[in-house]
Formats: structure tokens, sequence, C-alpha cells
């Protein structure tokens, strides 16, 4: 653990954090599947550096978001500038190249390729990815298993690789959904860690979660939804007095 | 084969409140078609449409596509074909025991094919008939290439001479009957809420204490059954039982018929085989009997393209979306 | 003579391989023949019109026989005429029998239907196993070809080829060193070639037809064993001749019913013919049906009838008599026995154009050709 | 010593060369709430693998109800009286919501293969089945098809369906995994008030439903069983600390 | 001397060598396949038919246009592969994600109009091919005669699979076709672009079946349905394989010759049956093929 983090840092200095410049824009966003309307109009925006949680219940539309930006829903309209492009209209395979890194809820693990393999399987949409060393110093469950196939893993572990997946490409805006499903407490406080590292290297992170726990105190900003609408914005400063309106909101 | 299954298990039910009324009318067209259609030809069709319920059994309910059901279409016909020969059984004899032993080479592909899933299960069943082809060209009873000729139809219950055609008719439509029933039956019994629990997630039934390969046995076994049913019937009809119905050619056109009435619906299949018969007949001769591989390539081709959820799926689909009320097309 | 047509007309129905492997030999074209037929008798018979209605049998003898039940039992069809694959034949015959109607065999060749499954409405018209075997094994087995390899078409037409030749080639002094039996429709045939050529036979046998002759013929020359044997295809139609490069079969003998460019009177057939179906070159089942359906006609023109026993009677009682089939009569037993032709297939360097193919070298007679009636074939 | 409704001995699971669960001797008392807990990969999935015979242990037996069942096949052993739960939901998505819990009661009724009677006898199920939708709050959907149901109708489902086949034991594997708070506090409730009866073992990371409802925890790690003892004990255990729980421990049950 | 057992053992050298031919045809034929099948798991029904393409456009080459053979060889497989891409972009794409059921059909459907045309326009007895002068002849290996063009066959065999194998093996290309069949919309997400990806596969997999149409032409004749029962065949071979595995493809191809041409030796009759007996041992004893990783 502590080699990785070290070798997160070591990475960190030749990447200067550049703050307040925005790398996602998005306005008046809606999503459908087939017939059924899920984001009704979403406007949020995340920083260079920053960390931005989306919160609420579950079906709230957050997944769902995350998606939208990848262009992985069936239709969506709106806007949604990244790093100042507007990318409504591009396919997704265009969308990773401008540096992002998707990592679904559902994991997404090849069950045709191993653990080396799906690690290495996206390509370096910039060239300062982890490295592979790091990445199983960082999870050593991983590197123990990296001949296995890909679905043999025990669920915490698959979710580890999903992760470890993304920060291999050199991404530099991070899209995660529920990346501490199913880890041990132990793990959980380690990926704390890791973000937290990420976000000092200068990486923006849209983070959806459930676990408010392990996102209240390494978030900058969250955004609560409901029922496809964005229906708070709370910064980290208020996060505090605003502690009972956000668990009822919650359900916590 | 998931998707498919589930997107095609919207099935076609006859409208709740007059259920008996529609029945009803279609057996009594049934009863007056030979005044209308050459007789022979829906015979042919009857023993196919009875042959493609009994495969989308399989297929439609269990979710397992058999590549082999050849193999018990012309187990039924020979044997029944040999036994009409050689010990001069009456003919209802004769078919069911063309019916048992395609049960019981059913019970045979079955014990050794189960087990596996998706294309290995299609691709084991289809080797398992390839073998049983192989059987029935080298073995001297079958006549090989020539095919088993001079079936006698025989006397019904020893007493109605089937060589009429008429009255032949209203013995394969009862035997149609008699099959399309067990399996309507078989679909909405306590046996088939498990085999559709077993499509829809095989983990899960097992988890409940389901042996499912006892269930998807089984329910191959009345496949084919049915599917042997099938043959025999066609062997007395045609008074032959030829390699046509032994090839994989012939489990391969089940397929075709199930997807183009609707796989998983209860009466796709019957409507599919009208199809292919149909159009067998109507292209065969003259001119356009030149294009008929190329009508039919275009028929499936846009079939996929255009109604996917196959004839009678299609219309249970804009019935339930037109008039949710009619009943047509709930889930199943 | 009073007409008395069982529904005002006579129908004829072709019955063949349309889309299949023996497609050429017959198919679509035999049922030109049979139209030239009706055209040349006049389009209609004691002032009824003759129509003629065809359909594909796959070479499925299931397909056959339902076609031929639908045609007897529902559309008034009175003769059956095409027929290719043997198996088919048997099947249709079952039916045609029980039905009286005649069948006109114009494109099959098994023996059978002259002996084990003789019938009164047999009428076996083209060419059999024996003639082919006669015509074409026993000049070669004089001649010195005296240890015979088979590569026989694995189903009861390749078997029953390979017997009758067995047998001309043993009560000739030769002998069978080994055969191979290949499932029908097999592409590769080196495996079958290389066990010929380490046979040391000095003639090889192709008992098959169609594509599967041309496929195996093409394999004996690609791995030398035509260098090394004789290659004797016994059934050869002159579709299949000319599918195949002049040197790999040039200068190979075989035996067949007709050949256009024999005379006068065949070559201006051809020629119309020609000109019906695309240049497509006319086989002896072409001919063979052209031929049986003029000489059923003049029967039924005779008789005043479509009554099959009855015209079958006329037909047996009268001579055959056209470009196809001379010094011919048709037996009792349903055998339509004339003049077979031992040819000799012309070198690249000997043919002219395309359909130059074949150069005569005997004239078999029919009662050498064929085999003798047996007399419980005999129906007077 | 009778009280043990399952026990395991020495039970062993390699794959290639990989022993995913090493020795194991599970002690299961009657009528417990039974946690496995562990780090991620220890095994614990695999151990219900084993005991349901999803997977067959490479060595060691197990027990059930003191009948060796090791060579039992999976779906006699749901028979048996031990039924599992999955780790992602596990319904008939196409089928009625009581049309899921009448699959798995017929299983008792023992017309399953009756594939010549209408399945109108399955209607004599329907005032059971519409019980147990009630105990888990699912009564008014009764009739909607399952794949229309949110996630956490889904799980309490599936605990109805399960609980349909009325098991002895019952095996869940991380119910609360993808729910909101108030989801889990409600599959809380539900595993509390169906207890009776029944002896439930559980995987589980989310340590506040751990130290809510578990009687005695097992530890795995790499396969083998680090400690065993109640929520106090286990959670001051230092190896477990540092091999599993993490400082956040306390912190997270606390809130 | 040359007998054991009573088996004359040149001459089981030369079915050996013949099956081995055999079976390099076979590996190139179940190579286009294991791809298309194996990789895409898309069941393309219209393969046999893509090769008699093949084989029919090098024939109609040399007759219109008078393009040789080497031309053929390189021409003709790139046509057919443009085939097989406008094939998958009009056809295929649209019901992808479908049960792979209805991709079976669909192919049919194409295979039975490309079958039905090319009978309707060149019959049925076939047209025939010479072998290219420069491949003439043989060579007397002491126990057998081997056609130039024989080993020739073989040569592009084992180079086009050897070569194919390893692009797919050995990059990162095969990982990602792997990849893009299970979940293509995760692994567009990726950067990578699937659908073009998955049209250049498919249009590979289909111009092998072409090549191996042009290389059949000499020595098959070249007619409507020679395609149509070799088909059934290859989709054995690649399921034995394993699904997925382009060796286990390969490698079963070349094994399948060998045993074919046994069983053509021992018992001709057998030899179109015996793969079959072969994938049902296999099958009953290894699931997932010889070659195939267990789902
Ligand atoms: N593929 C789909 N087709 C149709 N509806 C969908 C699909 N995926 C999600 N939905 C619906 O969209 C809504 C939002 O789903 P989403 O997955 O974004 O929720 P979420 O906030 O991420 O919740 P969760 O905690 O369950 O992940 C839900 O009502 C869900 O049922
Ligand atoms: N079928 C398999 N083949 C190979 N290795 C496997 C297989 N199944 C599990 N494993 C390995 O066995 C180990 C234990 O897996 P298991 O799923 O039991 O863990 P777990 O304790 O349930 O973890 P989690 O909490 O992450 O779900 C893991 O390292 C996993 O990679
Ligand atoms: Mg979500
Ligand atoms: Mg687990």
């Amino acid at each position: 653990m502590n080699t990785a983090t070290a070798a997160l840092q070591t990475h960190s200095q030749h990447t200067p954090h550049v703050a307040g410049d925005e790398k996602i824009r998005i306005s008046d966003l809606h999503a459908f599947y087939g017939e059924s309307h899920i984001l009704h109009g979403i406007d949020l925006y995340v920083n260079q550096g920053e960390l931005v949680t989306l919160l609420g219940r579950n079906g709230a539309g957050r997944s769902t978001t995350l998606k939208a930006i990848m262009n992985m829903v069936g239709r969506r309209t709106g806007s949604i500038m990244i790093n100042g492009r507007e990318t409504i209209d591009l396919p997704a395979h265009q969308i990773a190249w401008l540096g992002l890194g998707f990592c679904p809820e559902e994991r997404g693990i090849f069950a045709s390729l191993s653990v080396e393999e799906n690690l290495l399987l996206p390509p370096d949409v910039r060239s300062d990815g982890m490295p592979l060393e790091e990445i199983y110093q960082m999870f050593p469950n991983l590197a123990e298993r990296r001949n296995s196939q890909g679905t043999r893993l025990s669920g915490g572990e698959q979710q580890m690789l999903a992760l470890a997946r993304i920060m291999r490409t050199g991404a530099n805006i991070l899209l995660l959904d529920e990346i501490t499903e199913g880890l041990a407490p132990v793990i959980v406080q380690r990926l704390g860690e890791v973000l937290q590292q990420l976000k000092q290297r200068g990486l923006t992170i849209l983070l959806v979660e459930q676990n408010f726990h392990f996102a209240a105190p390494i978030a900058d900003r969250h955004y609560v939804m409901e029922h496809g609408h964005i229906i708070e914005e709370v910064p980290q400063q208020q996060l505090h007095a605003r502690q009972d309106q956000l668990n009822a909101l919650l359900g916590v | 084969m998931n998707t498919l299954v589930r997107s095609a298990t919207a099935g076609l039910r006859l409208p709740l409140s007059q259920p008996h009324l529609g029945s009803a009318l279609l057996l009594l067209a049934a009863l007056l078609a030979p005044a209308l259609i050459y007789p022979v030809f829906l015979m042919k069709f009857l023993c196919l449409a009875l042959f493609a319920c009994a495969f989308n059994l399989m297929l439609g309910f269990v979710g397992m596509l058999s590549f082999g059901h050849a193999a018990f279409l012309s187990t039924g016909g020979y044997v029944t074909g040999y036994l009409m020969i050689n010990s001069g059984i009456t003919p209802e004899l004769g078919v069911l025991a063309g019916t048992a032993a395609s049960a019981l080479l059913g019970f045979l592909f079955g014990k050794l094919s189960v087990k596996r899933e998706g294309i290995y299960f299609a691709m084991v069943t289809l080797a398992l008939s390839q073998l049983v082809f192989f059987f029935y060209l080298q073995a001297p009873f079958t006549g090989g290439e020539n095919g088993m000729q001079g079936i006698p139809r025989g006397h019904l219950f020893g007493l109605i001479d089937l060589s009429d055609n008429l009255a032949m008719y209203y013995f394969v439509l009862a035997v149609f009957l008699i099959g399309f029933g067990i399996i309507f039956r078989t679909i909405h019994s306590p046996f088939g809420q498990i085999l559709t629990a077993i499509r829809e997630n095989e983990p899960r039934a097992v988890s409940l204490g389901y042996n499912v390969r006892q269930y998807k046995l089984l329910a191959f076994v009345i496949s084919a059954a049915l599917a042997g049913m099938a043959g025999a019937t066609k062997a007395l009809v045609f008074e032959l039982e030829s390699l046509t119905d032994a090839h994989w050619h012939m489990s391969g056109e089940v397929v075709l018929m199930t997807l183009l009435g609707g796989m998983g619906t209860v009466f796709g299949p019957v409507v599919g085989a009208a199809i292919l018969v149909a159009i067998a007949t109507l292209f065969s001769g003259g001119e356009l009997g030149n294009y008929i591989h190329i009508i039919m390539g275009f028929i499936f081709v846009t079939c996929v393209l255009a109604f996917r959820r196959g004839v009678v799926g299609e219309f249970g689909h804009f019935m339930h979306k037109n008039f949710p009320a009619s009943g047509f097309g709930r889930p199943q | 003579s009073q007409a008395s047509l069982s529904d005002d007309r006579v129908r004829l129905g072709v019955l063949a391989d349309m889309s299949g492997p023996y497609g050429d030999l017959c198919g679509k074209h035999c049922v030109e023949a049979v139209n030239m037929a009706v055209e040349d008798f006049g389009g209609q018979v004691l002032g009824q019109p003759i129509d003629v209605i065809s359909a594909d049998d796959q070479n499925k003898p299931d397909l056959g026989s339902a076609k031929a039940r639908e045609w007897i039992e529902s559309q008034g069809v009175d003769a059956i005429n095409g027929l290719v694959a043997s198996s088919v034949v048997g099947a249709v015959a079952q039916v045609a029998n029980s039905a009286e109607k005649p069948i006109l065999i114009s494109g099959a060749g098994s023996n059978t239907f002259t002996t084990k499954t003789c019938s009164p409405f047999n009428a076996h018209w083209t060419y059999d196993v024996v003639a082919l075997a006669r015509g074409t094994v026993s000049p070669l087995v004089k001649s010195g070809k005296k240890k015979w390899f088979f590569i026989t078409a694995d189903y009861a037409f390749g078997h029953a080829l390979e017997n009758v030749a067995t047998g001309i080639i043993e009560s000739n002094g030769g002998t069978v060193v080994g055969s191979a039996k290949a499932p029908l429709g097999t592409t590769d045939y080196s495996s079958f070639v290389l066990q010929a050529i380490s046979s040391g036979a000095d003639a090889v046998a192709l008992a098959n037809a169609g594509k599967d002759f041309v496929n195996s013929l093409k394999g004996a020359s690609e791995f030398g064993l035509s260098q090394q044997a004789t290659m004797v295809g016994l059934l050869v139609f002159a579709s299949d001749t000319r599918s195949i490069d002049a040197d790999i079969i040039g200068n190979m003998r075989l035996t067949t019913g007709f050949y256009w460019d024999r005379d006068e009177a065949t070559r201006v057939w051809s020629k119309r013919f020609m000109e019906r179906t695309d240049g497509a070159v006319p086989t002896m089942a072409h001919a063979g049906a052209y031929s049986s359906t003029l000489h059923y006609l003049k029967a039924v023109a005779a008789t005043g009838t479509d009554d099959g026993a009855t015209v079958m009677k006329h037909m047996k009682a009268n001579a055959p008599d056209d470009m196809f089939a001379r010094h011919a009569t048709l037996r009792a037993d349903g055998r339509m026995a004339y003049d077979m032709y031992q040819v000799r297939v012309k070198t690249a360097a000997e043919r002219s154009n395309r359909n130059d193919l074949y150069e005569i070298e005997n004239v078999i007679p029919g009662d050498q050709a064929y085999a003798a009636m047996i007399p419980e074939c005999d129906f007077k | 010593m009778t009280d043990l409704i399952l026990q395991t001995r020495d039970l062993t699971r390699e794959f290639k060369g990989f022993t995913a669960v090493d020795k194991v001797n599970l002690n299961v008392h009657r009528g417990d709430i039974h946690a496995l807990i562990g780090p991620n990969g220890a095994g614990k999935t695999t151990v219900f693998n084993l005991l349901t015979k999803y997977l067959p242990p490479t060595t060691g037996s197990i027990y059930f109800n003191g009948e060796d069942i090791t060579r039992v096949e999976s779906s006699a052993i749901a028979r048996k009286g031990m039924v599992r739960s999955f780790q992602i939901s596990a319904v008939f998505p196409k089928l009625s919501v009581l049309d899921n819990v009448r699959i798995a009661l017929q299983q008792q009724q023992g017309n399953s293969f009756h594939f010549w009677k209408s399945a109108r006898v399955l209607e004599q199920l329907n005032e059971r089945a519409e019980q147990l939708l009630d105990s888990v709050g699912l009564l008014e959907f009764a009739r909607v098809t399952t794949q229309d149901l949110s996630y956490g109708r889904k799980r309490a489902l599936e605990i109805a369906t399960t609980l349909a086949l009325d098991p002895d034991m019952l095996l869940l594997d991380e119910p609360t995994q993808g729910m909101g708070h108030e989801d889990v506090d409600r599959i809380a409730e539900l595993i509390l008030s169906i207890r009776h009866n029944r002896t439930i073992l559980m995987v589980e990371h989310n340590l506040q439903v751990v130290s809510r409802l578990a009687d005695r925890l097992t530890v795995l790690q790499r396969g083998a069983i680090l400690t065993e003892g109640d929520y106090a004990t286990v959670s001051a255990d230092p190896r477990v600390r540092e091999a599993y729980l993490g400082v956040a421990a306390d912190q997270e049950v606390a809130a | 001397m040359t007998t054991i057992l009573g088996i004359n053992v040149f001459a089981l050298l030369g079915q050996l060598l013949v099956g081995l031919i055999n079976g390099s045809f076979y590996a190139l034929l179940a190579l286009g396949l294991a791809i298309i099948f194996g990789l895409l798991r898309i069941i393309n029904f219209a393969q046999g038919a893509l090769y008699m393409l093949g084989a029919f456009l090098a024939w109609l080459g040399l007759q219109q246009l008078g393009l040789n053979y080497w031309l053929a060889l390189v021409l003709v497989p790139l046509a057919v592969g443009a085939i097989g891409i406008l094939m998958e972009r009009t056809l295929i794409r649209p019901i992808a994600g479908q049960d792979h059921l209805y991709s079976l059909l669909l192919t049919f459907g194409v295979a039975l109009i490309l079958q039905g045309a090319f009978n309707h326009w060149f019959g049925s007895s076939g047209q025939s091919y010479p072998i290219p002068d420069a491949l003439k002849g043989g060579n007397n290996l002491g126990f057998m005669y081997l056609p130039t063009y024989r080993g020739w066959i073989i040569l592009v065999s084992l180079v086009v699979c050897l070569a194919t194998w390893w692009t797919i093996e050995k990059t990162r290309l095969g990982a990602y076709l792997r990849a893009g069949t299970e979940n293509p919309q995760l692994l567009q997400g990726f950067g990578v672009n699937v659908p073009v990806m998955i049209s250049l596969t498919f249009g590979f997999g289909v111009g092998l079946a072409g090549l191996a149409g042009v290389l059949a032409a000499p020595v098959y004749s070249v007619s409507a349905d020679m395609g149509a029962n070799l088909l059934i065949v290859v989709f054995a071979i690649v399921v034995i394989g394993g699904m997925g595995s382009i060796g286990g493809a390969i490698l079963t191809g070349l094994a399948m010759g060998v045993i074919e041409g046994l069983t053509k030796y021992f018992y001709p009759q057998a030899s179109s049956t015996v793969i079959f007996m072969v994938m049902v041992l296999v099958l009953l004893f290894k699931p997932a093929g010889l070659f195939g990783k267990e789902a």
C-alpha cells in the first residue's frame, strides 16, 4: 500500500496541477432508453482536479448520467462539453480519446480474457498511464491471479480490476460508478487514499457512490439526484451544516 | 439464445373471452379443408407442423436449440415403415411404435446432450443425428438412397381402409390434434412452468431444488417422441420413408419453420410449416421453380430484417401493443 | 378413331432434378425436349390439347413420389417423363404403377425397372447400367486391360454399375483388384485415387455420375493415375464431358445412346434444341425424353385413349423410330432397346468447337447392348 | 454438539494449483445468524459454492444435519433444506412476481414432472404465495412482471422465493450489496424477521449489517479460517483489523 | 518389406500426406469461420456460398477479363471480403445483439440466393479452371506422386493460417475481438472503434473463404453447390477446435484432414461421417472443444 501511494506521489510530481479549468460541462442533458425518458435536463460541471460525487437513491439516474457522458445510452440530447469540446454527436470511441476513463457499475470484466489481458485491453488514451507493476503493487490480488480468466475472480477482485483497468490508460477524467461495492473495508479505505492521490495528480473525477462515508471526506462537491433531475448541489464546506437535509434526501 | 427467447415469449393466446369459439372455428376449417385443398398436401403440412411444434417445445420453451431433430423424424418413419411392411400391424399401432422408438432415441440423445448448453448442445445433437443418418444410409432395411418404399397405409383399427386419401386425412388430423394437444398441455402444465423457469434463470431453478437436467431430459424426450410421431405419420401418408427426413437439412428446415412462424409461440410453428409447405408447392413446378432457392432466400432475409418475431409473434406483438385488452401476446 | 381422353386433354409431367447436381443432364432442358416433341406432334392429339407440367424432385425420392401422387390424383397427369435419380424413379414408379400410368424413364439407368421392380407401365428409354458396362467395359477387357479398380459412388446406382461391370470383367477373363466406395457428393478424391494407384490396376472404372464423375476424374489426372491406368467413365453425359478440360478427358472411351453430331437428323434436332436452351449441349437424356414423348403421343393418337394399359400395349407393339431411337423396339418388359454408340472423347487438338466432343467408334445394336428379357417381366 | 446444523471438515478447493479454500472447518449452530467475512478473494463465495455443490470440493467433507452431503447434487441439497441466494440478484425476470414464488412452492408439491396436468392445479398455491409476498412487503406487486421491479425489491422477492421452500438453513451472499441505505435497513429487518426456526449463514461486507445481525462470525483469509467469535471479539482482533477491517471499522459501525 | 500387419506402408504414407493436404485446406476454411463464428459469434451460413463465389469470380475473371490465376489470388479475396463487409453493414449489423439464430436464418437466406443465382446462370455441371502453368506437374516422392499444385495449397494455407494466428493471438487485436463480441459498448467506451473493427474482421473472415475458393478452383469442379456440404464440416471443425481458438481451428483442420484420409482408406463409406463421431467424443469429454476455454 505504502509503496503504491509513494509511486503515485512520484508520478504526480511531473504532472503539474492546474486548478479552475472546466473539464466537464453538462447542460440540459436528456437521456432515453428506448421509450423511457430517464434524465430530464441535467446541468453540472466538474473542474480540473476536482472530485465531484453524484448522490441519490437507487434508480435516481446517476449511472445513466455517467453512461450518457460516454454516449452509451440509447439516445441523448443537450450539451456535453469535455475539455471545452462539444461531444453530444461524437461516437463513444472518440469520446474516450478525449482522456475519459469509465468504470461501469457492472464492472464489465471480459470473460474471455485473462486478468492481465483485461488490464492491457483499453488503448492508452494518453501517455502517462500507470504502469502494470504499479497496479500490481496497489492490488496484490490481481498480481497473484494475473493469468486467471477475468470472470473467475471474486466479486471484489473484479471490482479492483475494473478500476485498475482505466487507471492504466492514462485517462485524466475518471467516471467511477460505485467502485467500493463489494470491497472489504480495508480496501475501501485504501481506495479513498488512492483517489486522494489521483486528485493531487490533477485528475478530474466524477464519482457515483452509495457509500456516503467513503465519498464525503474526499469530495469537493456533491450533486444530489432524484428521478433524473439534479435537486441539490452541496459544496464540501456546507456538508456539515446540511448533513440532516442530505440524510433525509438519501434516506440514511 | 436468451435474448431471442425472451423477445419471443410473447405468445399468441386466443382471446380469453372466446377461446372455445376460436378453436371451434379452426377445427371446423380443418375438417372441411380437404374439400378445397388436395388432401395429401394438407397431410404433409400437418405432419411438418407437428414436427415443428415438437421442436419448438425445446427451442421456444426450454430455450435449447436442437440441431438433430431429423433423427427423430426419420426414426419414427423408418420404424413404423418397417413394422407396417414386415409385421402387418395396424397403422395406429405402427405410429405408436414409431413414437416410442423416437422417444427412446430421444432419451439416449438427451442423456448425452442436455448437460451442454447453447451452441454446444446444438452441435452435439447435430453430430449424433449425423451418426443416425449414417446408420440409416448403411443399414440394409432402409433401402439407403432409394428409401424404404411401399409402406402400406393399412386399415385403421383393422377396419377403416386408409388408402383412401380422405380417411387418411382425418387420421392424420387426429394424430396432429393429439400431438398438438400434448404440447399445449405440456406448456401449460406444472412441468411447463418449471421449464419456463429453467429457461429464464437456470442457476436459480437449481438453487430452488430443481434437478434441471431431468426436466430438460423429459422435455427432450417428449419433443423427440412427438417428432417421431410426425415422422411415423408422414411415412404412412407417402407410403415411403427416405433419407431426406434424416438429413441435417431437415433439422435446419424445422428451425426455419419455427423462426418464420415465431418461436416460443404455440401456433408459430404451425404457421411456419404452412408457409414453407406452401412455398415449396407453389414454386416447385414451372418457370418459378428455377428460382425457388432465390425466392426462399429472399423470404428468409426479409423475415429476419422485418418480422423478427415471426408471423405469429409479430401478430401477437401488434395486438398486444395496439389492443392490450385483447389478451394477445401476453408474456407466458 | 373415337376420342376418349380422361379429362379432355393429355397432360404430361416432367419430373427431374432441376436445380441440383444432375440439373444439366436432364433438368429443365428435359422439359424443353418434351415441349419440342409436343410441338412436333402438332400441339394436340385427338383434337384435344396436350400440356406439359414440370417439377423439381431435388433428387429426393419422397419429393418425387409426393409430386407424382399429386399429379396423378389431383392434376390429371397421364404420363411422367424425365426421371433421373434411380432412387426417385423407384419411388415414382410405385405410385404410377398402382395408378396404371406410364412412366417414360429418360434419365435414370438402374436396370431394376425391367428386372426386380418391373411393371407393365415402365418404359425404360435411354440407357441402363448393363448397356453402359457392356459397351464400355468389354472391349477394354478384350483389348488387354485385365486388372480393374473401381471408384464407386456409395449408393444403389453406383453399386449396380459396379456389379454389372464386375460380371462383365470376370466373364471376359479380367479381375477386380479393388474397389473404394466414396460417399455421394465427395469433392476430394485424392485418397481414392491413391488407393487405385497402389492397387496396380491397369483400368480404373468410375462407377458414379455427374459431379462425382467430374471430380474423381480430375483427381485421377492430377495425381497421375491417368498416366498409369486407363480411366473408364461408366456413365458420362455430354454435359459432363463438356465441363472437363479436354486435356483430362481426351481419348476416354465411353458408351452413350446419343451424340448430337452423329448425322443430319440429330444435328437438325440438336440445333433447334440449342437455340431453345441458350446453347446447352443435348445429352442422351434430353434426346430420350423427346423420343419417348413422341412415341407415347403416337400411341395415344393411334389408340384413341389415354388409358395407360392400352397406350403401353400399343407402344410396345409398334417400334419407335425417330432421330434418337434407331433400330429400336420397346420390349415387353419395358426396355427400349436401340443402337448404342461406343465413342472416344476428342482431344483438345481435335475439337473444332465447344460442343465437338465425340468420335463414334462403334455402333452396338440394341440386342447386344441390353440384357435379355427375364420371363417374369414379360408383359405381353 | 447436536445443535450443529452444518459442519465442514477440512474443506478444500484448488483451482489449477491455487488454493481458494484451504482446510476450512466451519461449525454453524442451529438457529444462529452466522456471518462469513474476510478480505476480497478470501474464498467466501467459493465456500458457498462448495456447500451448495456449484463446485465440487477437492478434498474434505460437508455435514448437514449430521448427514454427509459431500457428494449430494446441488438441487438435492436444496430439497434437503439448505437454500442459497446469489451475489447478483436471481429471479425469473419474465415471470410475474407471484409466479416466481409459485415456482418455489411447486417444488414441494411433487407435481413438477406432471406435464399432463393443467397449470391450473397451481392456483391452489396462490394463497400461500401471497402470504409470503406480504411478509416481504411485495403483495401489491404480485402481478407485476419481475423485471420491472427495482433492485431492492428484486432482492426482497428473492428472499420470499427462498422462504417458500421453508428451508432449515439459508445461505445469503452479500444480501445488501448495491442497495441504498433505506433498502439495507429493510433487508436487515427482513432477515431478523425470518430468523425464527432457521439458521442463516451470510457473507456480507457491510459491517453495520454484520454487527447488527450476526450472532457469530467466521473470518476467512486466503482461504483459511483466521478467527471465529462474536462481533466484539472478532473486531477487536488485530489480525482482523489489519487484514480486513482497517481503521475505519469503528467509525463506520458507529455511523 | 513395405507391409506391416497387412497394411502397405507406402500406401499409408501417401494417405497421410494427402490427408495433410486436405487438412491444410480445411484449416484455411476453418480459419475464416473460426474468426466469424468463434470470435465474432456470428453464425455465417453463407460462408460456403462465399467460398463458391471466390471460385466463380476467379473463373469469371479468367473467362471474361483474362485475369490470370495470380491476380485472381490477390483480387478475388479482396472482392469477396468487400462483399462480406457490405453484407455485415447492411444485413448483419441491424440484428446485432439479437439471438445468434437470426444471423443463422439470415445468412442461410443469403447462401440460398447466391447458390440459386449461380446455379441459374451457370448450370449444375460445373466449370473447369485450368491449373496455372507454373504449378503444373509434380514430383515423385518415392511413395507417391505429389502434384505441385497440392504442394502449393499446403504452402499458401499454412502461411495464411500462421500469419492470421499470429496476428490474432499474439497482438492485441485478438483480445479486442473477443472483448468486442462480449460487450461491444464497453469496449467502444475504451476508445476502440468497434463497428469498423467488426466489419473489417468479418470482411477478413469472408475474404479467407474467397481465397480458399480461388485455391480450390483448379482442383475441384467449380459449381454452385461446391460449398454447401463443406460448410457443416467446417462448423464442426471450429467447434471441435474450441470456439474462439484460432490455433485450435487450424490444428483441428489439419487433424481432421488426416483422420478423414485414413477413414477413406480403411472404411471409405464413413468418411463423411467420421468427423461427427470425433465431435461427439470430443464434446462429451471436453465440453469446450480441444483448445477452447471453458465458460
Ligand atoms: N437499459 C435500461 N433500459 C431501460 N431502463 C433503464 C435501463 N437502465 C436503467 N434504466 C432505468 O433508468 C433509471 C435510472 O437508472 P440508473 O441506473 O441511472 O440509476 P442509479 O441512480 O445509478 O441507481 P442504482 O443505485 O440502482 O445504480 C432506473 O429507473 C432504471 O430502471
Ligand atoms: N472458477 C475459478 N477458477 C479460478 N479461480 C477462482 C475461481 N473461482 C474463484 N477463484 C479464485 O478463488 C479466490 C476466492 O474467490 P471467492 O469468490 O470465493 O472470494 P470471496 O471471498 O467471495 O471474495 P469477494 O468478497 O471479493 O466476493 C479468488 O482469488 C478467485 O480469484
Ligand atoms: Mg447505478
Ligand atoms: Mg464473493
